[in-house]
C-alpha cells in the first residue's frame, strides 16, 4: 500500500515542487547570466542580489487581470495553456533522478515510473504540447498569434524528426526504451553515450534549442516580427502557464539529455577506479549538476547567438540536421553490425 | 469480466460512429476524421484480439493500420488543400465535377 | 474489477468523444475531440498490454496526423460556413439508417454468439512486448514492413505534389 | 630501362595538353614550351635507356616491358591446324635497333620542335598549338612504332604516324593543294597498309605469334627458301608492300613529293628523318624473315635501286627547293632498301641514322631559306643568298657534302658501306647505285649553287629611296650589287624607322653600312617578319631556328664515326651494336659471342656455309650470309672475296664520283649557267619527261583513279536501276495491301466498334442516373454491400 500509492505521490509532489522552484529561479538565473554577459548587474533590488525577484514576479502574475479577447474562442482559449503545461510536467514521470536506494526498509527507486517505453513516452507527450501552442494562437483570433503558433508548431514538428532520429541511435546502443535501462546500459558500457554519439548529442542539443523555442531559434516569440508570439493575447495566470511550460520544457530537454547522453545519475567515468571516490557524491547530485550545466548552456547560447531567419531555420532543420541524423543512424547501425 | 466481445462491441460502435460521420457530414475534413475513427475501431479490435489470443501479431497489424492511416491523412489533406485552392470550399457536395 | 472499471470508463469516453467528433459544429473543436478520443484509445491499449502501440498511437495520431488536420483547418479559413449548401440528391438519412442497421446486425451477431477463434499459441504475449513486436516486424513481417515504408514514401511525395502551388 | 614505356607517353601527354587545352587557352609561348619540354624529357629518357642498354652484355641487349595486356589470348586456328592463342600485350622492346631509332626520333624530333618554335611563329595562336599537338602526337606514334615488341603495337604506331602525316601535310587546310596532298598521302599509304595487314595475318597463321622475337626465332629454324617461293617469301613480300607505302618506294612513292605542301619542319621530321624510314626499320626488324626469303630480298634490292635511280633523275631538274630535297629523300630511301635487299641490314640502318641527320638538316636549312625569302620556294628566284644567310649557308653546305658522300662526313661512311655490300652481291645493281650517287651529288650542288651562289634573282623589297633603285638596277647583274643594294635598303629602312634621313641609303655602298645593314636586319628580324607581313628582304633566321641547324650540322659531321669500316682501321662499331637485332636467337643468355650464335642457330650457319662452299654465290645466298652470319662483317673485310685494297679502291671511287658530281654542278650552275639551259634545250624531250616526273601521277590518274571512278559509276547505275527498282516495287506492293486492309478496317472492324459504342450509349442513358457525383452516395452503396455481407454472415452463422 505504502509503496504502491504513498511513495509515488510523495515523489510526484517533490518533483513538481522542485520543477516549479527551478523554473522560478531559472528565470532569475537567465536574467543574471545575460546581465553578466552584457557586463550588467541584472536584478538587484528585490532581496540581496535580487534573490527574491522570482517571488515578486509570481505575485505579479497572480494579481494581474486575466483578459479574454471578445472574439476569442472561449473554451479553446482557456484550454490551450493547460494543454501546454500538462505534458511538460507529466514528462517528468519517467525520468530517473537517482539510484534506487533503500530507506527505512523500503526500497526507494529514483524515479516515479519506469515504463518500458519511457523514451517514446517522452517524445509522444512532447508532441501533445504542440496543440497548446497552435490552439492558443488560433483561438485568440488575432493574426500575430496565429502566425506565431503556425511557426512554432512547424518548427517543433520539423525538429522533432531530427531529435527522434538521435534518440533512435541511443536506443540502438542501449537496446532498451526504458530510461533507467538506458542509464544502466551506459554504466555497463562504461561510456556515456555523449562520447559514443557526439553527432547525435550535438543534433539533440540543437533540436532541443529549437523545440523549446530558445534563442537562436526563438522565432515564435520574435518581438520585432510578431508582438510576443502565440501568447500575445494572454495575460495573468494563463500567460504564467505558458511561461511555466516553456521553462519546464527546457528542464525536460535538459534532464532527458542528461539521462541519454551524460549518464544520468552516474558519476563521471564510473568504471575508472581512479575516479571511484567521485561515486561518494550521491547520484541525484550528479544528475542535478549535469542538468544545470545544460540549462546554463541554454542561457549562454541565448546571450551569445543572434536569431535565425525563418527560412534559414527550416533549411537547417530539413537539409542538414535530418539528413545528418539519418546518416548517423545508418553509421551506428553499420558499426553495430560490423564491430 | 471483460471478454473479447465487449471490445468488439466497442469497436463496432466506434466504427458505426465513423460511418455515420462519413454519411451525414458535408465538411470533408470531418469526413476524413470519421474515417480515422473507423481505422481506430479496427485497431482496437486488433489489439483486443492480440491480448485475448496472447499473440503479438495483432499489434503488428495495428502498426500497419496506423501507417496506412498516416498515408491516407497526408494524401487526403493534400487533395483537400488542392481542391480548396480551386473552389474556395471544403463542402463535399460541391465536389461533384464528375457527375453527368 | 479494476479492469472492468477501466474498460467501461474508457469505452464511455471513447464513444462520447467519438459522438462529439461527428457532431461538433466547429471543425477545430471536432479536431480537439478527435485528439481526446485518440488519447483515450491509447489508454485502452495500455490496459491491453500494448504500451508500445499506445505510445505510437499518441505519437503518430495525436502528435502527427491530427496536427496535420489542425493545420489544414487553419489553412482553409472559410469565407462562408462549410456546410451551407446541401445537394438534394444526397441520401444522408438513408446512410444513417443503414449504418444503424449494420451496427444492430453486428451486435446481434455478438449477442447470439459466434464461432470464436481458438487461441493459437504464438508464444504468448510477454507483458513487456516491445522486443517481441520488433522481432515480429523485422523478421516474419519484414516484407510488409518495407512495403509499408514504401507506401509512406509514396504518400509523402503525393502529398507534396498535391499541396504545392506550382511545381 | 623498365621506364621505356614512358618515352612514348611523354609526347602523348604533350599532344593531349596542347590539343585539348592548348588550342583554346595556351599562348604561343606556352604551347611551344610544353611541346619542347616534353620532347626534351623524352630525349633524356631515351638517352638514359640507351645507356642502360649499353650496360648489358653485347648479346643480352634486349629488354622487353609488358605494360598491360591488350588482346588477351583469343584462340585462333593456325595454318597447321593447331589452335594458337592470339595474345597481344602492350609490350615495348628495347634492343639496339629500336634504341638507335628512339634516339634518332626523340633527338632530331627535339631539335625540330625547337626549330618550329621559330619557324611557325607567324601562325595564329590556335593553329600554333594545333601544330605542336600534331607534332607531339606524331612523335608518340613513331615511338610506339619503333618500341612495340609485336606487330600489332607496331601497326598502331604505323597507322598513327600515317594519320599524323595526313594531318600535318594538310596543316594549311585552307589551301586546296595542301589538303589534296594530305589525302593523297593517306590513301597511298592505305594501299601499303593493306599489304602490311595481310602480311601480319599470314605471319600469325604461320608462326602462331606476332611477337617479333618469337617470330624471328621460329623463322630461324626454317630452311632458307632459295629454291621455291614459299610462305616466308610471301609474308616478306607483303610486308615489303607495306614498307613501300610508308617509305615511298616504287610504285607508291608519288605521295612524298606532294607531301612537301606541309610546313617545312614537318617535311624534315616526318618526310625525311623519321616516318618515311619506318618501312626500312620494319624490314630491318624482320631481318630474319627476309634473310629466309632470298627472292624477296632480290625484289627489295631491285626496287630500292630503281627508286633511288628514278628519284635521282627526277631530282636533277626540279626547281622547287623542297621538291628537290623530297626526291633526294626518296632516292636515299631507295639506297636504304637496296642495303636491306643485299642483306646489309646494319649498313641500311646506319644509313638511316646518318640520313636522318643530314636530311633533316637540309630540310631545316631549306626552311630557313624559304623563311628568309618570305615563302618563296622556287630556286630560280633565289641565288646569292650566301651573303644574307651565313649560318644557313654553312650548315647546309655541311649537309650537302654529307649527302654527297664526301669524307669524313657521315654520309660517306654509310653510303659507302652500302655501295660496298652491293658490290659484293651484284655488280649491275652496284653500277646503278654508283650512278645514282653521282646524280645525288650533282643535284644537291645544283641546289646549293642555285640557292646560295650566283646573282640574286629574287623579288625586290621595299627600301629607302636610292637603295631601291640600285637594287632594281642590280637585279640580274653580277651578284655584288644587289647585296649592296640590299644592305642599303636595310640601312634605309631601319633609318626611316629610327627617324634618320635617306643618308644611310646613299651611303649604302660604303663599308660603314655594315652596321646599318646589321641594324636594319635586327629591325627586320625583330618586328619585321612577324607573320611575314611586310618583307624586308632575305635575312638570317632567329636563334631558335639556327641553333637546331648548327646542332644537326654537328650531328651530320660526326654521326659517321660510329661506323668507320674496318678498311679504314675502325671497328664497324654500329654494325656490331646492331647485329643482335638482325639474327635469330633461341635464348639470349645461352651463348656469348655473335659467331657462336650464328653457328648454333641452324639456318644462319647453313646460309653461311653455303656462301663459303660456293664462291660466286648467288646474291640470295650472299644476302643470307651477310644478313645472318655475324662473324662475316665482325672480322672485317678479311673473309670477303675482295681484298683490303679493293675495298679501299671502291671507297676512293665512290668519293671520286661524289667529287665529280659536285664539280659538274659547280661548272654548270656557277661558272656558266647557260650550259644548263643549253642542255635543257637540246634534250628537251627527256627534260620534259623528267620535270614531269615520268608522268607517274598522270598515269595513276589515268589508270587506277579513273578505273575506280568508272567502277563506282557502274555500281551507282546498278544501285539506281536494280536496287531502287526492287525497293520501289515493294513500296507499291505495300501500298496496295494497305489499301485492301484499309477496306476491311473501315467496314468490318469499325463496324463492330461502332456497334459496341452504340449499345453502351443506349444503356448508359439509363444507368447514368446512378451517377450522382456525390461521394457519399457511392459510399452508401458500399454500405449496402457491407450490410448484405454482414446479414449473410448473420444468417449462415
Amino acid at each position: 500500500m505504502v509503496e504502491a500509492i504513498i511513495l509515488p505521490l510523495v515523489k510526484i509532489v517533490i518533483v513538481l515542487v522542485a520543477v516549479l522552484v527551478t523554473v522560478m529561479y531559472i528565470v532569475l538565473l537567465e536574467r543574471k547570466v545575460q546581465a553578466w554577459v552584457q557586463v550588467r548587474l541584472g536584478p538587484m533590488r528585490v532581496g540581496p542580489h535580487g534573490i527574491l525577484q522570482p517571488l515578486a514576479d509570481v505575485l505579479k502574475l497572480f494579481v494581474k487581470e486575466d483578459i479574454t479577447p471578445v472574439k476569442a474562442d472561449k473554451w479553446v482559449f482557456t484550454a490551450a495553456p493547460i494543454i501546454v503545461l500538462v505534458p511538460a510536467l507529466i514528462a517528468f514521470a519517467v525520468i530517473p533522478f537517482g539510484k534506487t536506494v533503500t530507506l527505512f526498509g523500503t526500497t526507494m527507486p529514483g524515479y516515479i515510473a519506469d515504463v518500458n517505453v519511457g523514451l517514446l513516452y517522452i517524445v509522444s507527450v512532447a508532441g501533445i504540447g504542440i496543440y497548446g501552442i497552435i490552439l492558443g494562437g488560433w483561438s485568440s483570433n488575432s493574426k500575430y498569434p496565429l502566425l506565431a503558433s503556425l511557426r512554432a508548431s512547424a518548427q517543433l514538428i520539423s525538429y522533432e524528426i531530427a531529435v527522434t532520429m538521435t534518440l533512435v541511435t541511443v536506443i540502438m546502443l542501449s537496446g532498451t526504451l526504458s530510461m533507467v535501462g538506458i542509464v544502466d546500459a551506459q554504466l555497463a558500457k562504461g561510456w556515456w553515450f555523449g562520447f559514443m554519439q557526439p553527432v547525435a548529442f550535438a543534433i539533440y542539443f540543437i533540436g532541443g534549442l529549437a523545440e523549446t523555442n530558445r534563442a537562436p531559434f526563438d522565432l515564435p516569440e520574435a518581438e520585432q516580427e510578431l508582438v510576443a508570439g502565440f501568447h500575445t493575447e494572454y495575460s495573468g495566470m494563463r500567460f504564467a502557464f505558458y511561461f511555466l511550460a516553456e521553462y519546464a520544457n527546457m528542464i525536460v530537454v535538459s534532464t532527458v539529455a542528461t539521462t541519454l547522453f551524460l549518464g544520468g545519475w552516474l558519476a563521471p567515468f564510473p568504471n575508472v577506479p581512479a575516479l571511484s571516490l567521485l561515486g561518494l557524491v550521491p547520484g541525484w547530485a550528479w544528475f542535478i549538476l549535469k542538468t544545470f550545466l545544460f540549462l546554463y548552456v541554454f542561457l549562454w547560447v541565448r546571450a551569445t547567438l543572434p536569431r535565425y531567419r525563418y527560412d534559414q531555420l527550416m533549411r537547417l532543420g530539413w537539409k542538414w540536421l535530418i539528413p545528418l541524423a539519418i546518416l548517423n543512424v545508418v553509421v551506428t547501425g553499420l558499426l553495430k553490425v560490423l564491430v | 469480466m471483460i471478454t473479447i466481445t465487449h471490445y468488439m462491441v466497442l469497436s463496432a460502435a466506434l466504427f458505426t460512429l465513423g460511418v455515420i460521420g462519413v454519411m451525414t457530414r458535408r465538411n470533408i475534413i470531418i469526413i476524413l476524421m470519421s474515417i480515422e475513427l473507423m481505422l481506430n475501431a479496427v485497431n482496437i479490435n486488433f489489439i483486443a484480439f492480440s491480448y485475448h489470443l496472447q499473440n503479438a501479431i495483432g499489434q503488428v497489424f495495428a502498426v500497419f493500420v496506423i501507417v496506412v492511416a498516416a498515408a491516407e491523412a497526408a494524401v487526403g489533406l493534400g487533395i483537400i488543400l488542392a481542391f480548396y485552392r480551386n473552389k474556395e470550399t471544403v463542402n463535399i457536395d460541391e465536389m461533384s465535377l464528375m457527375r453527368w | 474489477m479494476v479492469e472492468a472499471v477501466a474498460f467501461y470508463s474508457l469505452a464511455a469516453l471513447i464513444l462520447g468523444f467519438g459522438v462529439l467528433v461527428v457532431t461538433a459544429k466547429s471543425t477545430v473543436h471536432s479536431v480537439l475531440f478527435l485528439v481526446a478520443d485518440f488519447l483515450c484509445v491509447a489508454a485502452l491499449y495500455v490496459t491491453l498490454q500494448a504500451q508500445f502501440l499506445a505510445v505510437i498511437q499518441v505519437m503518430v495520431y495525436a502528435g502527427g496526423i491530427v496536427v496535420l488536420y489542425l493545420f489544414v483547418v487553419m489553412l482553409v479559413n472559410l469565407k462562408r460556413p462549410p456546410e451551407a449548401h446541401s445537394d438534394p440528391r444526397r441520401m444522408g438519412r438513408l446512410g444513417l439508417v443503414m449504418a444503424a442497421a449494420v451496427m444492430v446486425e453486428l451486435v446481434a451477431i455478438f449477442a447470439l454468439g459466434w464461432s470464436k477463434p481458438e487461441v493459437t499459441g504464438g508464444g504468448g504475449l510477454s507483458p513487456n512486448n516491445v522486443e517481441q513486436l520488433g522481432r515480429l516486424l523485422y523478421q516474419d513481417y519484414l516484407i510488409p514492413f518495407e512495403v509499408a515504408s514504401v507506401l509512406l514514401l509514396v504518400a509523402m511525395i503525393g502529398a507534396i505534389v498535391l499541396a504545392k502551388r506550382e511545381l | 630501362m623498365d621506364l621505356i614505356w614512358l618515352i612514348p607517353l611523354l609526347p602523348a601527354f604533350g599532344a593531349a595538353l596542347n590539343g585539348l587545352v592548348g588550342i583554346r587557352f595556351f599562348s604561343k609561348r606556352a604551347a611551344g614550351l610544353v611541346a619542347c619540354t616534353l620532347m626534351g624529357a623524352a630525349f633524356a629518357l631515351s638517352l638514359w635507356a640507351f645507356w642502360g642498354l649499353l650496360g648489358l652484355p653485347a648479346e643480352g641487349r634486349e629488354h622487353t616491358v609488358r605494360v598491360a595486356p591488350w588482346i588477351s589470348s583469343l584462340p585462333l586456328q593456325l595454318s597447321d591446324g593447331t589452335i594458337g592463342s592470339f595474345d597481344i600485350p602492350w609490350g615495348f622492346r628495347l634492343d639496339p635497333l629500336s634504341a638507335m631509332m628512339i634516339l634518332v626520333v626523340t633527338g632530331i624530333g627535339f631539335l625540330i620542335h625547337v626549330y618550329s618554335v621559330g619557324y611557325m611563329h607567324g601562325e595564329p595562336r590556335g593553329a600554333y598549338a594545333r601544330f605542336f599537338a600534331y607534332l607531339n602526337l606524331f612523335v608518340f606514334f613513331m615511338l610506339m612504332l619503333v618500341l612495340g615488341d609485336n606487330f600489332v603495337v607496331m601497326f598502331v604506331g604505323w597507322e598513327g604516324v600515317g594519320l599524323c602525316s595526313y594531318l600535318l601535310i594538310g596543316y594549311y587546310y585552307t589551301k586546296k593543294s595542301a589538303s589534296d596532298a594530305g589525302k593523297k598521302a593517306f590513301i597511298v599509304n592505305r594501299i601499303g597498309d593493306w599489304g602490311f595487314i595481310i602480311g601480319m595475318f599470314l605471319i600469325f597463321t604461320t608462326f602462331g605469334s606476332l611477337d617479333f622475337r618469337t617470330v624471328a626465332n621460329a623463322a630461324g629454324t626454317m630452311p632458307v627458301e632459295t629454291a621455291g617461293f614459299g610462305v616466308v617469301s610471301l609474308i616478306t613480300l607483303l610486308l615489303f608492300v607495306g614498307a613501300t607505302g610508308k617509305s615511298a618506294q616504287i610504285p607508291l612513292f608519288v605521295w612524298l613529293p606532294d607531301a612537301m605542301e606541309g610546313p617545312t619542319p614537318v617535311s624534315a621530321l616526318i618526310h625525311a628523318a623519321t616516318m618515311v624510314t619506318a618501312g626500312v626499320y620494319m624490314v630491318g626488324r624482320n631481318a630474319v624473315l627476309f634473310t629466309h626469303a632470298p627472292e624477296t630480298m632480290q625484289i627489295v634490292a631491285i626496287v630500292g635501286v630503281a627508286t633511288a635511280f628514278m628519284a635521282a633523275t627526277i631530282g636533277l631538274v626540279q626547281n622547287d627547293i623542297k621538291r628537290v630535297l623530297a626526291y633526294s629523300t626518296v632516292s636515299q630511301l631507295g639506297f636504304m632498301f637496296l642495303a636491306m635487299g643485299v642483306g646489309a641490314f646494319a649498313a641500311g640502318a646506319f644509313h638511316l641514322m646518318t640520313h636522318a641527320f643530314f636530311k633533316a638538316l637540309l630540310f631545316l636549312c631549306s626552311g630557313s631559306v624559304i623563311h628568309a625569302m618570305g615563302g618563296e620556294q622556287d630556286m630560280r628566284r633565289m641565288g646569292g643568298l650566301r651573303k644574307y644567310l651565313p649560318v644557313t649557308f654553312v650548315t647546309m653546305m655541311v649537309g650537302t657534302l654529307a649527302i654527297s658522300g664526301i669524307p669524313p662526313l657521315s654520309g660517306f661512311f654509310s653510303k659507302d658501306e652500302i655501295l660496298f655490300k652491293t658490290f659484293l652481291s651484284n655488280k649491275v645493281i652496284w653500277g646503278f647505285a654508283v650512278v645514282t650517287a653521282l646524280m645525288t651529288a650533282f643535284y644537291m650542288f645544283r641546289l646549293m649553287s642555285m640557292t646560295f651562289f650566283g646573282g640574286y634573282r629574287g623579288p625586290a623589297w621595299e627600301t629607302g629611296g636610292h637603295g631601291a633603285s640600285s637594287a632594281a638596277a642590280g637585279h640580274g647583274k653580277h651578284g655584288a650589287s644587289p647585296a649592296v643594294a640590299g644592305h642599303g635598303g636595310h640601312g634605309a629602312s631601319s633609318a626611316v624607322a629610327g627617324g634618320g634621313g635617306g643618308g644611310h641609303g646613299h651611303a649604302g655602298a660604303s663599308p660603314a653600312v655594315a652596321g646599318g645593314g646589321g641594324h636594319g636586319h635586327d629591325a627586320a628580324s625583330g618586328g619585321g617578319h612577324g607573320g611575314h607581313g611586310e618583307w624586308h628582304g632575305p635575312h638570317e633566321s632567329p636563334k631558335s631556328m639556327t641553333f637546331p641547324l648548327q646542332a644537326l650540322a654537328v650531328g651530320a659531321m660526326l654521326a659517321g664515326f660510329f661506323g668507320i669500316p674496318a678498311a679504314l682501321g675502325g671497328d664497324n662499331a654500329i654494325e656490331h651494336f646492331l647485329e643482335p637485332s638482325f639474327v635469330a636467337r633461341t635464348v639470349v643468355a645461352e651463348h656469348t659471342t655473335a659467331p657462336a650464335s650464328a653457328h648454333e642457330t641452324g639456318p644462319s650457319a647453313k646460309g653461311a656455309s653455303q656462301a663459303m662452299a660456293t664462291p660466286g654465290a648467288s646474291p640470295a645466298e650472299a644476302a643470307a650470309e651477310h644478313g645472318v652470319a655475324g662473324e662475316a662483317s665482325s672480322e672485317g673485310g678479311a673473309t670477303h672475296e675482295i681484298s683490303w685494297l679493293g675495298e679501299m679502291g671502291l671507297m676512293g671511287f665512290s668519293v671520286l664520283v661524289g667529287a665529280l658530281g659536285i664539280f659538274v654542278a659547280w661548272r654548270f650552275y656557277v661558272k656558266a649557267p647557260e650550259i644548263a639551259e643549253n642542255l635543257a634545250r637540246r634534250w628537251a624531250g627527256p627534260h620534259k619527261v623528267l620535270s614531269n616526273k615520268y608522268y607517274v601521277d598522270e598515269i595513276y590518274d589515268a589508270t587506277f583513279i579513273a578505273g575506280t571512278m568508272a567502277s563506282a559509276r557502274g555500281l551507282w547505275t546498278f544501285d539506281a536501276r536494280v536496287v531502287d527498282g526492287g525497293v520501289n516495287g515493294t513500296g507499291w506492293l505495300t501500298m496496295f495491301s494497305a489499301w485492301f486492309s484499309h477496306l476491311i478496317d473501315k467496314y468490318v472492324v469499325d463496324g463492330m466498334v461502332n456497334l459496341v459504342g452504340a449499345v453502351l450509349e443506349e444503356s448508359s442513358f439509363v444507368l447514368r442516373r446512378v451517377q450522382t457525383g456525390l461521394v457519399q452516395n457511392y459510399a452508401l452503396f458500399m454500405l449496402f454491400g457491407v450490410f448484405a455481407f454482414v446479414s449473410v454472415y448473420l444468417f449462415m452463422r
